[in-house]
């Protein structure tokens, strides 16, 4: 237990040690170390507790209350910010949640005692070593990354401790969310990583920084109402507060629905689905690291977790009926979106609210097959968005632009980078990598479940997805550059971390089965009490080996191939009027350099229109349905 | 299907795919021709046009081109022979949108406008086709309980009958999928078109026999899933399966002759359309 | 095909507002000509209504310019440049100049001063 | 978001048969820019007039354009007629009438495969070549040119028809028009030929005017400046301008489809009609000092040829006006904002004789 | 419906005989006026090289001194004006054409002297 | 094997020609005379192509054009000058745009004339073109062995 313990306290100790650090080289090895120490720290305890859940009995008012003071001032100071900005929405919000916990302490808690603060199991094992692994090296990054930053913004202030500080604590609170078995410890942590999100994306000050982390602070504020409600209803009718009570429920039970709908409801607000999606879109603003950090490992996997952990409670009802629509609609329609963005960091986000979506479909068609899925779907996720984010994040310091239009020619620029970037935007949606393997499971389920709205979904919705990602690759794979290579000067930390995830992107892929067998299975079978393992086809060993050997292939047969050719290099067609392979002479004389940008369809996919579709839609889904729950309409 | 007949299966696949392949589009120039009064290349046509392909200088406008190129190839002939040995649906279609996906970033690699146009479309043109593909993996999972081809082609009862929506559905895309008119958008056969060869603008020598290759290939594959749905695990099955492939074939044949290429706007629209009635219909029928 | 046509002359400084009074008057630019001449250029504008055909001459000399009627009738850019090129005529105001890059002949200006005035024989 | 694609299109281009280039700027499929760029087929034939004398140069005319050359051959022999006062014998008239308006029906014939080629619709295209290989054949049994025909002389015609050769023209106009009939109506109404020219590249009626536009693209925006409206021997020939209003391709289309019938109406009416006598009045001398304008309605519209003489046998200046070149502007216009597959469609319906245009 | 309003067309065009002629196999029949070639007929020719003067491609030309008239077939454009303008009807347009091949001749002939009679019957 | 005698993909470009030689070009694929059944196929791309037509005469704007088409086709390639005009710029020989025939620009391999060149010619001479192409196939391979 110790070891859960240091684990959760550790990033936090590291980043009060990061806010008293001035000096650039000590912080890169503070760092450096911390996020060795976590990453061996989760290691260890993955490979302790593998298969072995266990449960802590560990109880200390002291913790309690002094979360809950920190609860409460943290309250006063949103008020306080909220009103500081005109925000008032944020305040009035803080105030009803400062309120309604107020009443939670002193009039439902009393009494109600939960033994088991923490506990872990595989499925915790798992978001622990995503958050440790993914996060830390995330960490590592941002110190070679945030060095280039305050270079390209010299007039500001030099706030690194502070975004350090945020970035561990970040991790702390994250491992104390999949961690956690008491609720309002959960709770507790769940408002810290808000927090820690509003003031990451607020790092730069800027007037649209400041606007986007109010959003992201007034959606989350809704998702923790919404928690507290749940666990007011919790305590009042049925007088319990921890997780693994409330999994041996009921489902169908009126109040128990209710709870476990709003409790969902705070997921989809984490995990950023429609109508919550714009504030991850907002994130983008946060320096690279804070958006992938945002967007694998931490905050909105904060949302997936709770939803894939109360997805027993969601199977077949209609609690699990709106958070799969939800899941679902979300998945179609930022697929779609994200076909009219040329930012790229906007096309990964509108990526990671897609995916999200499809997880959260998973969690809430609820059948250990749809979760198998969704679990396996975090993982890939996690581990290819982040190294997404990262590479974005490098090309950008390096050829001045985030936009997808700027990378033109990529490979012959930043040769490594653009590879990783490829083997990224591959691992998102092709056979044989993660991703589509999940997806394929996620399909059977689907199919299994005869949820005809999410069939449709997720048809569609993966042909619009291969549209954006494979006009991106398109631009990354053009050889046409004038540019030369401007790939020497990025950080080694930089490299690590990329290179780290690159690695295990692949790995993942080969020992995906491992996993499975290890952790995911086990998991589910103790939380459904069973797991057919013919459900996920591709279990099966001939689909196995062929999904292998394509990888070997792909990654053998490009070797020999990147080097001279032996044929006569023409240059390309221009209709006769070429001058080199990228310019033509023009109809005023002179020379006119071509250009390609993707298409984006706007009219057609309109960020803004599918985006009131699916707030509409969705809204309608959730309230009617828990509108209905309120009533009893399904007990 | 025992391991050893898949095995054997695939092998014939890769082995005879190319000759009914390249037939098939000598056949197609043939009756293309007599449809617009005229005789016509010989039916080895496709084979002699390989083969000079072949034999030509070889040029290029990079050296990465030819790995994109490869590796269509490649996958092109994994999915078909993935398909004839009877593996997981799913698997094949993926596989074939890898393969797809190779084209693509083949006609990406040289920065040449033409084929970067011609590649946008083929990418909005696999938009409108995909879902379709995807559906009838799904409906024959709804029918038959399972992905697999050699469950589904040697299960009783003729697939089409349940899943003729898909059926026509599948029929209508594939048009698009074999890059035929109205909806040879990227890359067209033997018509001229707006932006040169498309896709293929900077394929030459056996780059260019290759992508023929791979072409002869996905046909037989195409044809081999109309097939499909006809196939009820007995002689006559397969039988009647073969005779509806090849009426396919001749009916894609007269669609290329009898339309002029439509708007992309059009491909995509009526592409799901057809999706949402003939596909997701069926599905929802096959739920009830 | 009757064709009525009359033929008059204009000062060169006068063709802009003569385009657009005939653009006013509901003509459409049937052409724009050039003819070399010894000692410069003689434009012929051509305007028609209702078949009724009003040709316009117009005597640029060496090394003048005239006013562009492209203001009024865009189109004439393409006799305008035409001209350019092949005669060595600059037009003041073009809406659409091409700089010279209309026709890139082999021989700057053509037919300049070689006008039949010289041919005789 | 400044990027925009920018792509060449032609000189060489397997869309256009002739060399024009194009500078095309796209926001997706959208052309938001496009500059065009001639003097790929400039000769520079006019200024031959040093070298060759009048009647010589009617050769090097007729070569304007293999397409119209009948028509340049008629608009160059009509000027310097003009120049001089001559009097074609009404025979000859008629004939050239007839053969104008069969060079009509054989360039509109392979506009129409051309059209077809562009919508990708190859069977269309070697369709509307075959039918139109019916004119050719009798151009070569009539004046023994397929292409160049050298039948216009100063004067009138060159050869006179036999009655054999009369009924091989009447059997060739049925012939085409019984295919015609039915051709026109795939045009006319087949879903995926409306699909691409419905609506696409709209010219309306006042840019057609201000644009100055001629021949079919003026009539398929409304406005008629088709000169055969007021030459009498057309009138008396059954002569009707074609006129649409949509102003989009598709309508430019149907126009030159319904004008393949009206010219055949014509040419039967010519050969129902055709006055005895000459046709043609031998003409000697060297063309007096003057200049004469004369006007043809070629297949593009109305050509216009400027003969100006000094009293030698060598021209001062022979100018040809063509339709094409006044139907530039409306091309540039039409293509701001069309989408790049229309890009052919929209070339192709303006119709752009390159070296017409470009002499 | 309009859908495939050529449909049908190409059915029947797909079981009836195809419109090609089978051109090198079975050659090609010309029709008499046919603008093919020039050809020369020295019996009358008196050099005075009125077709070289009037041809607008300069093909003919007439070498008096040598007594002979050389056509250049790659310049030809077979357009029958030297024929017309011969005062002695040396020259005529025949159907068929020269064949293409990697160098076309200039094809020279020779004008025999004629004897003081035949001037005579000039 | 080889199919190049076979398959003869033509690129067709147009000079400064007058149109004449241009259609009776496309004249040859149609059904009349169906050049498609010596395997004739025309490609708008250099890069496949074998046959490179040229009808009509070069000009100081479309010179480096008629080149560059010619530089980016792959060996073997034959050259045929279509009409009149390309073989020796014909009836605009003396014009002051027009350089001359083809050869002055690329080599010709086989000429055509004819103005227009009529299409029985053009087969005729894209039959011989085919000749060439192989000779020249043939001499590629035995200087490479
Ligand atoms: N433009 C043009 Fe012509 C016509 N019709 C004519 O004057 O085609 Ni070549
Ligand atoms: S051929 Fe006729 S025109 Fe020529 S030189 Fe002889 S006689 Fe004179
Ligand atoms: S036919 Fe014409 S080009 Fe040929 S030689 Fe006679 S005049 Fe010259
Ligand atoms: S040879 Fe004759 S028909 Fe051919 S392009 Fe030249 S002038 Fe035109």
């Amino acid at each position: 237990m110790n070891d859960i313990l240091f684990l959760l306290a550790f990033p936090f100790v590291a980043a009060c040690l990061m806010l008293a650090i001035r000096d650039d080289r000590i912080r890169t090895a503070v760092a450096e170390v911390s996020a060795a120490i976590v990453i061996v720290t989760s290691a260890w305890v993955a490979y302790r507790y593998l298969g072995q859940p266990e449960s802590f009995a560990f109880h200390s008012e002291t913790i309690d209350s002094l979360m809950a003071v920190t609860e409460f001032v943290l309250g006063l100071a949103i008020i306080y910010i909220g009103y500081k900005h005109k925000k008032y929405l944020a305040s009035v919000l803080g105030a009803i949640t400062l309120v309604l916990f107020l009443g939670f302490e002193v009039f439902l808690k009393e009494g109600i005692e939960t033994d088991n603060a923490l506990y872990i199991d595989d499925l915790s094992i798992i978001m622990v070593l995503i958050i440790g692994i993914i996060g830390s090296l995330i960490c590592v990054y941002a110190v070679g990354y945030m060095r280039d930053f305050q270079k390209h913004h010299p007039d500001d202030k030099d706030r690194r401790p502070w975004f350090f500080f945020l970035m561990y604590t970040f991790l702390s609170a994250m491992f104390g969310i999949v961690l956690s078995n008491d609720m309002t410890w959960l709770f507790f942590f769940w408002e810290i990583t808000m927090l820690c999100s509003f003031t990451l994306i607020g790092y730069t000050k800027t007037d649209e920084a400041i606007r986007n982390s109010f959003r992201q602070l007034i959606m989350n504020q809704t998702g923790g109402i919404a928690f507290l409600l749940a666990m007011m209803i919790l305590a009042d009718r049925y007088g319990f507060l921890s997780i693994d009570t409330l999994l041996m429920q009921d489902g169908e039970a009126q109040w128990i629905m209710v709870a476990v709908m709003l409790l969902a409801i705070a997921g989809i607000v984490k995990s950023a689905q429609m109508p919550f999606h714009t504030w991850l879109l907002g994130a983008m603003v946060a320096p690279t690291p804070t958006s992938a950090l945002l967007h694998s490992s931490t905050m909105v996997k904060a949302g997936v977790f709770l939803l894939l952990k109360l997805s027993p409670l969601m199977m077949g009802n209609a609690c699990g009926y709106m958070v799969a629509t939800v899941g679902g609609l979300t998945f179609l329609l930022a697929s779609m979106a994200a076909i009219s963005q040329s930012n790229a960091k906007r096309v990964l986000a509108y990526s990671t609210i897609a995916n999200l979506g499809l997880i959260v479909a998973c969690a809430g068609v609820g059948t250990p097959e749809a979760v198998w899925a969704g679990i396996m779907l975090t993982i890939f996720h996690a581990i290819t968005k982040s190294m997404m984010f990262l590479c974005v994040g490098t090309a950008e310091h390096h050829i001045g632009s985030r936009d997808i239009e700027s990378m033109d020619g990529l490979f012959e620029r930043m040769p490594r980078l653009a590879g990783i970037m490829i083997l990224g935007i591959v691992g998102m949606f092709l056979a044989p990598f993660g991703m589509l393997i999940s997806k394929w499971a996620a399909l059977t389920s689907f199919v299994e479940d005869g949820n005809l709205v999410l069939i449709g979904c997720l048809v569609f919705g993966s042909a619009v997805t291969s549209f954006y990602w494979t006009k991106w690759l398109g631009k990354l794979v053009c050889t046409a550059s004038r540019e030369g290579n401007c790939e020497d000067t990025v950080h080694c930390q930089e490299w690590v971390a990329v290179g780290s995830l690159a690695v295990l992107t692949v790995a993942i892929c080969l020992m995906y089965p491992g996993v499975s067998d290890a952790a995911v299975i086990p998991w589910l079978e103790g939380a459904f009490g069973g797991f057919s393992e013919d459900l996920v086809p591709l279990l099966e060993s001939n689909n196995m080996w062929i999904v292998l050997i394509m990888l070997v292939v792909l990654i053998l047969l490009p070797l020999p191939f990147f080097r001279r050719t032996s044929k006569r290099v023409v240059p390309n067609y221009m209709a006769g009027e070429g001058v080199d392979s990228m310019s033509y002479r023009g109809s005023m004389g002179g020379t006119v350099e071509v250009s390609m940008r993707n298409w984006y369809m706007s009219g057609w996919f309109d960020e803004d229109r599918l985006g009131k579709i699916g707030e509409v839609l969705t809204v309608i889904v959730m309230a009617a349905l828990l509108a209905a729950a309120a009533l009893g309409v399904f007990a | 299907m025992t391991t050893i007949e898949s095995i054997l299966m695939a092998v014939a696949f890769i082995a005879l795919a190319p000759a009914i392949g390249c037939l098939l589009a000598g056949v197609d120039r043939k009756v293309s021709a007599r449809m617009q009064k005229r005789r016509g290349p010989p039916i080895l046509q496709p084979a002699y046009d390989v083969g000079k392909f072949l034999s030509k200088e070889q040029i290029t406008p990079n050296s990465t081109q030819d790995f994109y190129v490869v590796c269509f190839l490649l996958f092109t002939i994994g999915t078909g022979a993935m398909f004839f040995a009877g593996m997981d649906l799913l698997l094949v279609i993926f596989t074939l949108t890898l393969a797809e996906t190779f084209l693509i970033l083949g006609a990406y690699s040289s920065g040449s406008p033409y084929s970067q146009i011609g590649a946008q479309r083929e990418m909005y043109v696999a938009m409108a086709y995909e879902p379709v593909i995807l559906l009838m993996a799904v409906c024959y999972y709804l029918e038959y309980g399972s992905f697999s081809v050699s469950d589904i082609s040697s299960s009783d009862g003729m697939a089409v009958v349940p899943l003729i929506g898909v059926f026509l559905a599948f029929l209508f895309v594939l048009t698009m999928k074999l890059r035929k008119s109205p909806f040879d958008l990227s890359l067209s056969h033997h018509a001229h078109q707006d932006i040169v060869r498309g896709m293929a603008t900077e394929f030459s020598g056996r780059t260019y026999a290759m992508l023929e290759i791979s072409h002869w290939y996905e046909s037989v594959m195409l044809l081999g899933m109309v097939a499909l749905f006809f196939a009820n695990g007995t002689v006559a099955g397969i039988v009647i399966g073969i005779i509806a492939a090849l009426l396919a074939w001749i009916l894609e044949i007269w669609i290329d002759n009898g339309f002029a290429r439509m708007k992309w706007q059009t491909a995509l629209k009526s592409g799901w359309v057809v999706t949402l009635v003939l596909g997701m219909g069926n599905v929802a029928v096959l739920l009830i | 095909m009757t064709q009525n046509q009359t033929f008059e002359t204009a000062e060169p400084g006068r063709i802009p507002a003569l385009a657009q009074e005939l653009r006013d008057g509901g003509y459409r630019l049937v052409q724009l000509c050039a003819v070399a001449m010894p000692e410069g250029t003689e434009l012929v504008y051509s305007f028609d209504k209702d078949f009724d055909l009003r040709n316009i001459k117009a005597y640029v000399p060496e090394g003048e310019t005239i006013g562009s009627i492209t203001p009024w009738f865009w189109s004439a850019f393409v006799y305008e440049n035409e001209v350019h090129d092949l005669f060595g005529v600059s037009f003041e105001g073009s809406q659409l100049d091409y700089k010279g890059n209309f026709f890139r002949v082999s021989t700057k200006t053509p037919w300049k001063n070689t006008a039949n005035a010289g041919k005789g024989a | 978001m400044g990027k925009r694609t920018i792509v060449p299109f032609g000189p060489q281009h397997p869309a256009l048969p002739e060399p024009v280039h194009l500078d095309l700027e796209l926001e997706d499929e959208t052309v938001v820019r496009a500059i065009p760029s001639i003097g790929y087929v400039h000769r520079g034939l006019e200024k031959l007039t040093e070298s060759r004398d009048y009647k010589d140069m009617m050769y090097v005319m007729e070569r304007v354009c293999g397409i119209c050359s009948f028509g340049h051959g008629w608009g160059y022999a009509g000027a310097v007629e003009g120049l001089m006062g001559v009097e074609v014998p009404e025979r000859g008239q008629y004939l050239r009438v007839m053969f104008h308006e069969l060079s009509r029906i054989h360039s509109h014939l392979l506009w129409l495969g051309l059209l077809a080629d562009g919508l990708g619709f190859d069977s269309l295209f070697m369709h509307c070549w075959r039918i139109r290989e019916k004119i050719l054949d009798v151009f070569e049994a009539i004046t023994g040119g397929r292409v160049i025909l050298s039948f216009c002389e100063i004067g009138g015609v060159k050869k006179d028809l036999t009655p054999e050769m009369l009924r091989m023209v009447g059997e060739a106009c049925d012939f085409v028009e019984d295919e015609m009939r039915k051709t026109g109506l795939v045009f006319m109404k087949d879903t995926s030929v409306r699909n691409r020219l419905c609506g696409t590249g709209v010219l309306s009626k006042e840019d057609a005017m201000s644009l100055c536009s001629v021949g079919p693209v003026a009539r398929g925006s409304g406005v008629n400046n088709d000169i055969r409206s007021v030459s009498p021997i057309y009138k008396d020939l059954g002569f009707e301008p074609v006129l649409y209003d949509e102003g989009d391709c598709w309508s430019r289309c149907m126009v030159r489809v319904d004008e393949i019938m009206g010219s055949l109406e014509i040419v039967r009416n010519a050969i129902r009609n055709l006055p005895g006598g000459d046709v043609s009045v031998p003409v000697k001398g060297n063309p007096p000092v003057g200049e004469y304008v004369f006007r043809v309605e070629q297949p593009r519209g109305e050509a216009f040829y400027y003969v100006k003489s000094d009293g030698t046998k060598h021209l001062e200046r022979a100018r040809v006006r063509t339709p094409t070149n006044i139907n530039i502007p409306a091309m540039v216009k039409t293509l701001q904002g069309c989408s790049l597959q229309d890009v052919s469609m929209l070339v192709i319906t303006i119709d752009p004789c390159i070296s017409c245009t470009e002499r | 419906m309009a859908v495939m309003k050529f449909g049908g067309r190409i059915l029947s065009n797909l079981f009836s005989r195809p419109a090609t002629l089978n051109y090198p196999a079975e050659p090609r029949e010309y029709p008499e006026r046919s603008r093919g070639h020039v050809e020369f007929d020295p019996t009358n020719c008196i050099l005075c090289g009125i077709c070289s003067k009037k041809c607008p491609s300069h093909a003919v030309s007439v070498d008096k001194k040598g007594r002979t008239v050389s056509i250049d077939r790659k310049s030809c454009i077979q357009c029958s004006y030297c024929v017309d303008s011969c005062p002695k009807g040396c020259l005529s347009m025949r159907p068929g054409y020269c064949e293409p091949g990697a160098s076309i001749p200039v094809d020279v002939f020779e004008v025999p002297e004629k004897t003081v009679s035949q001037k005579e019957t000039d | 094997m080889s199919g190049t005698t076979k398959s003869p993909w033509l690129l067709h470009y147009d000079a400064s020609s007058c149109n004449g030689c241009d259609i009776e070009v496309l004249a040859c694929l149609t059904p009349l005379y169906d050049v498609e059944r010596f395997g004739v196929i025309n490609t708008g791309d250099p890069k496949q192509a074998d046959l490179f037509l040229v009808t009509g005469a070069v000009n100081d704007q479309n010179k480096n054009v008629v080149r560059q088409l010619y530089e980016q086709m792959p060996e073997p390639k034959v050259v045929v000058a279509v009409g009149v005009c390309a073989c020796s710029g014909g009836i605009f020989g003396d014009c002051y745009n027009i350089i001359g025939g083809v050869d002055k620009v690329i080599p010709v391999d086989v000429y055509v004339p004819g103005c227009a060149a009529r299409p029985e010619s053009i087969i005729d001479g894209v039959v011989k073109g085919l000749a060439v192409l192989e000779e020249k196939r043939k001499k590629i391979s035995e200087a490479k062995s």
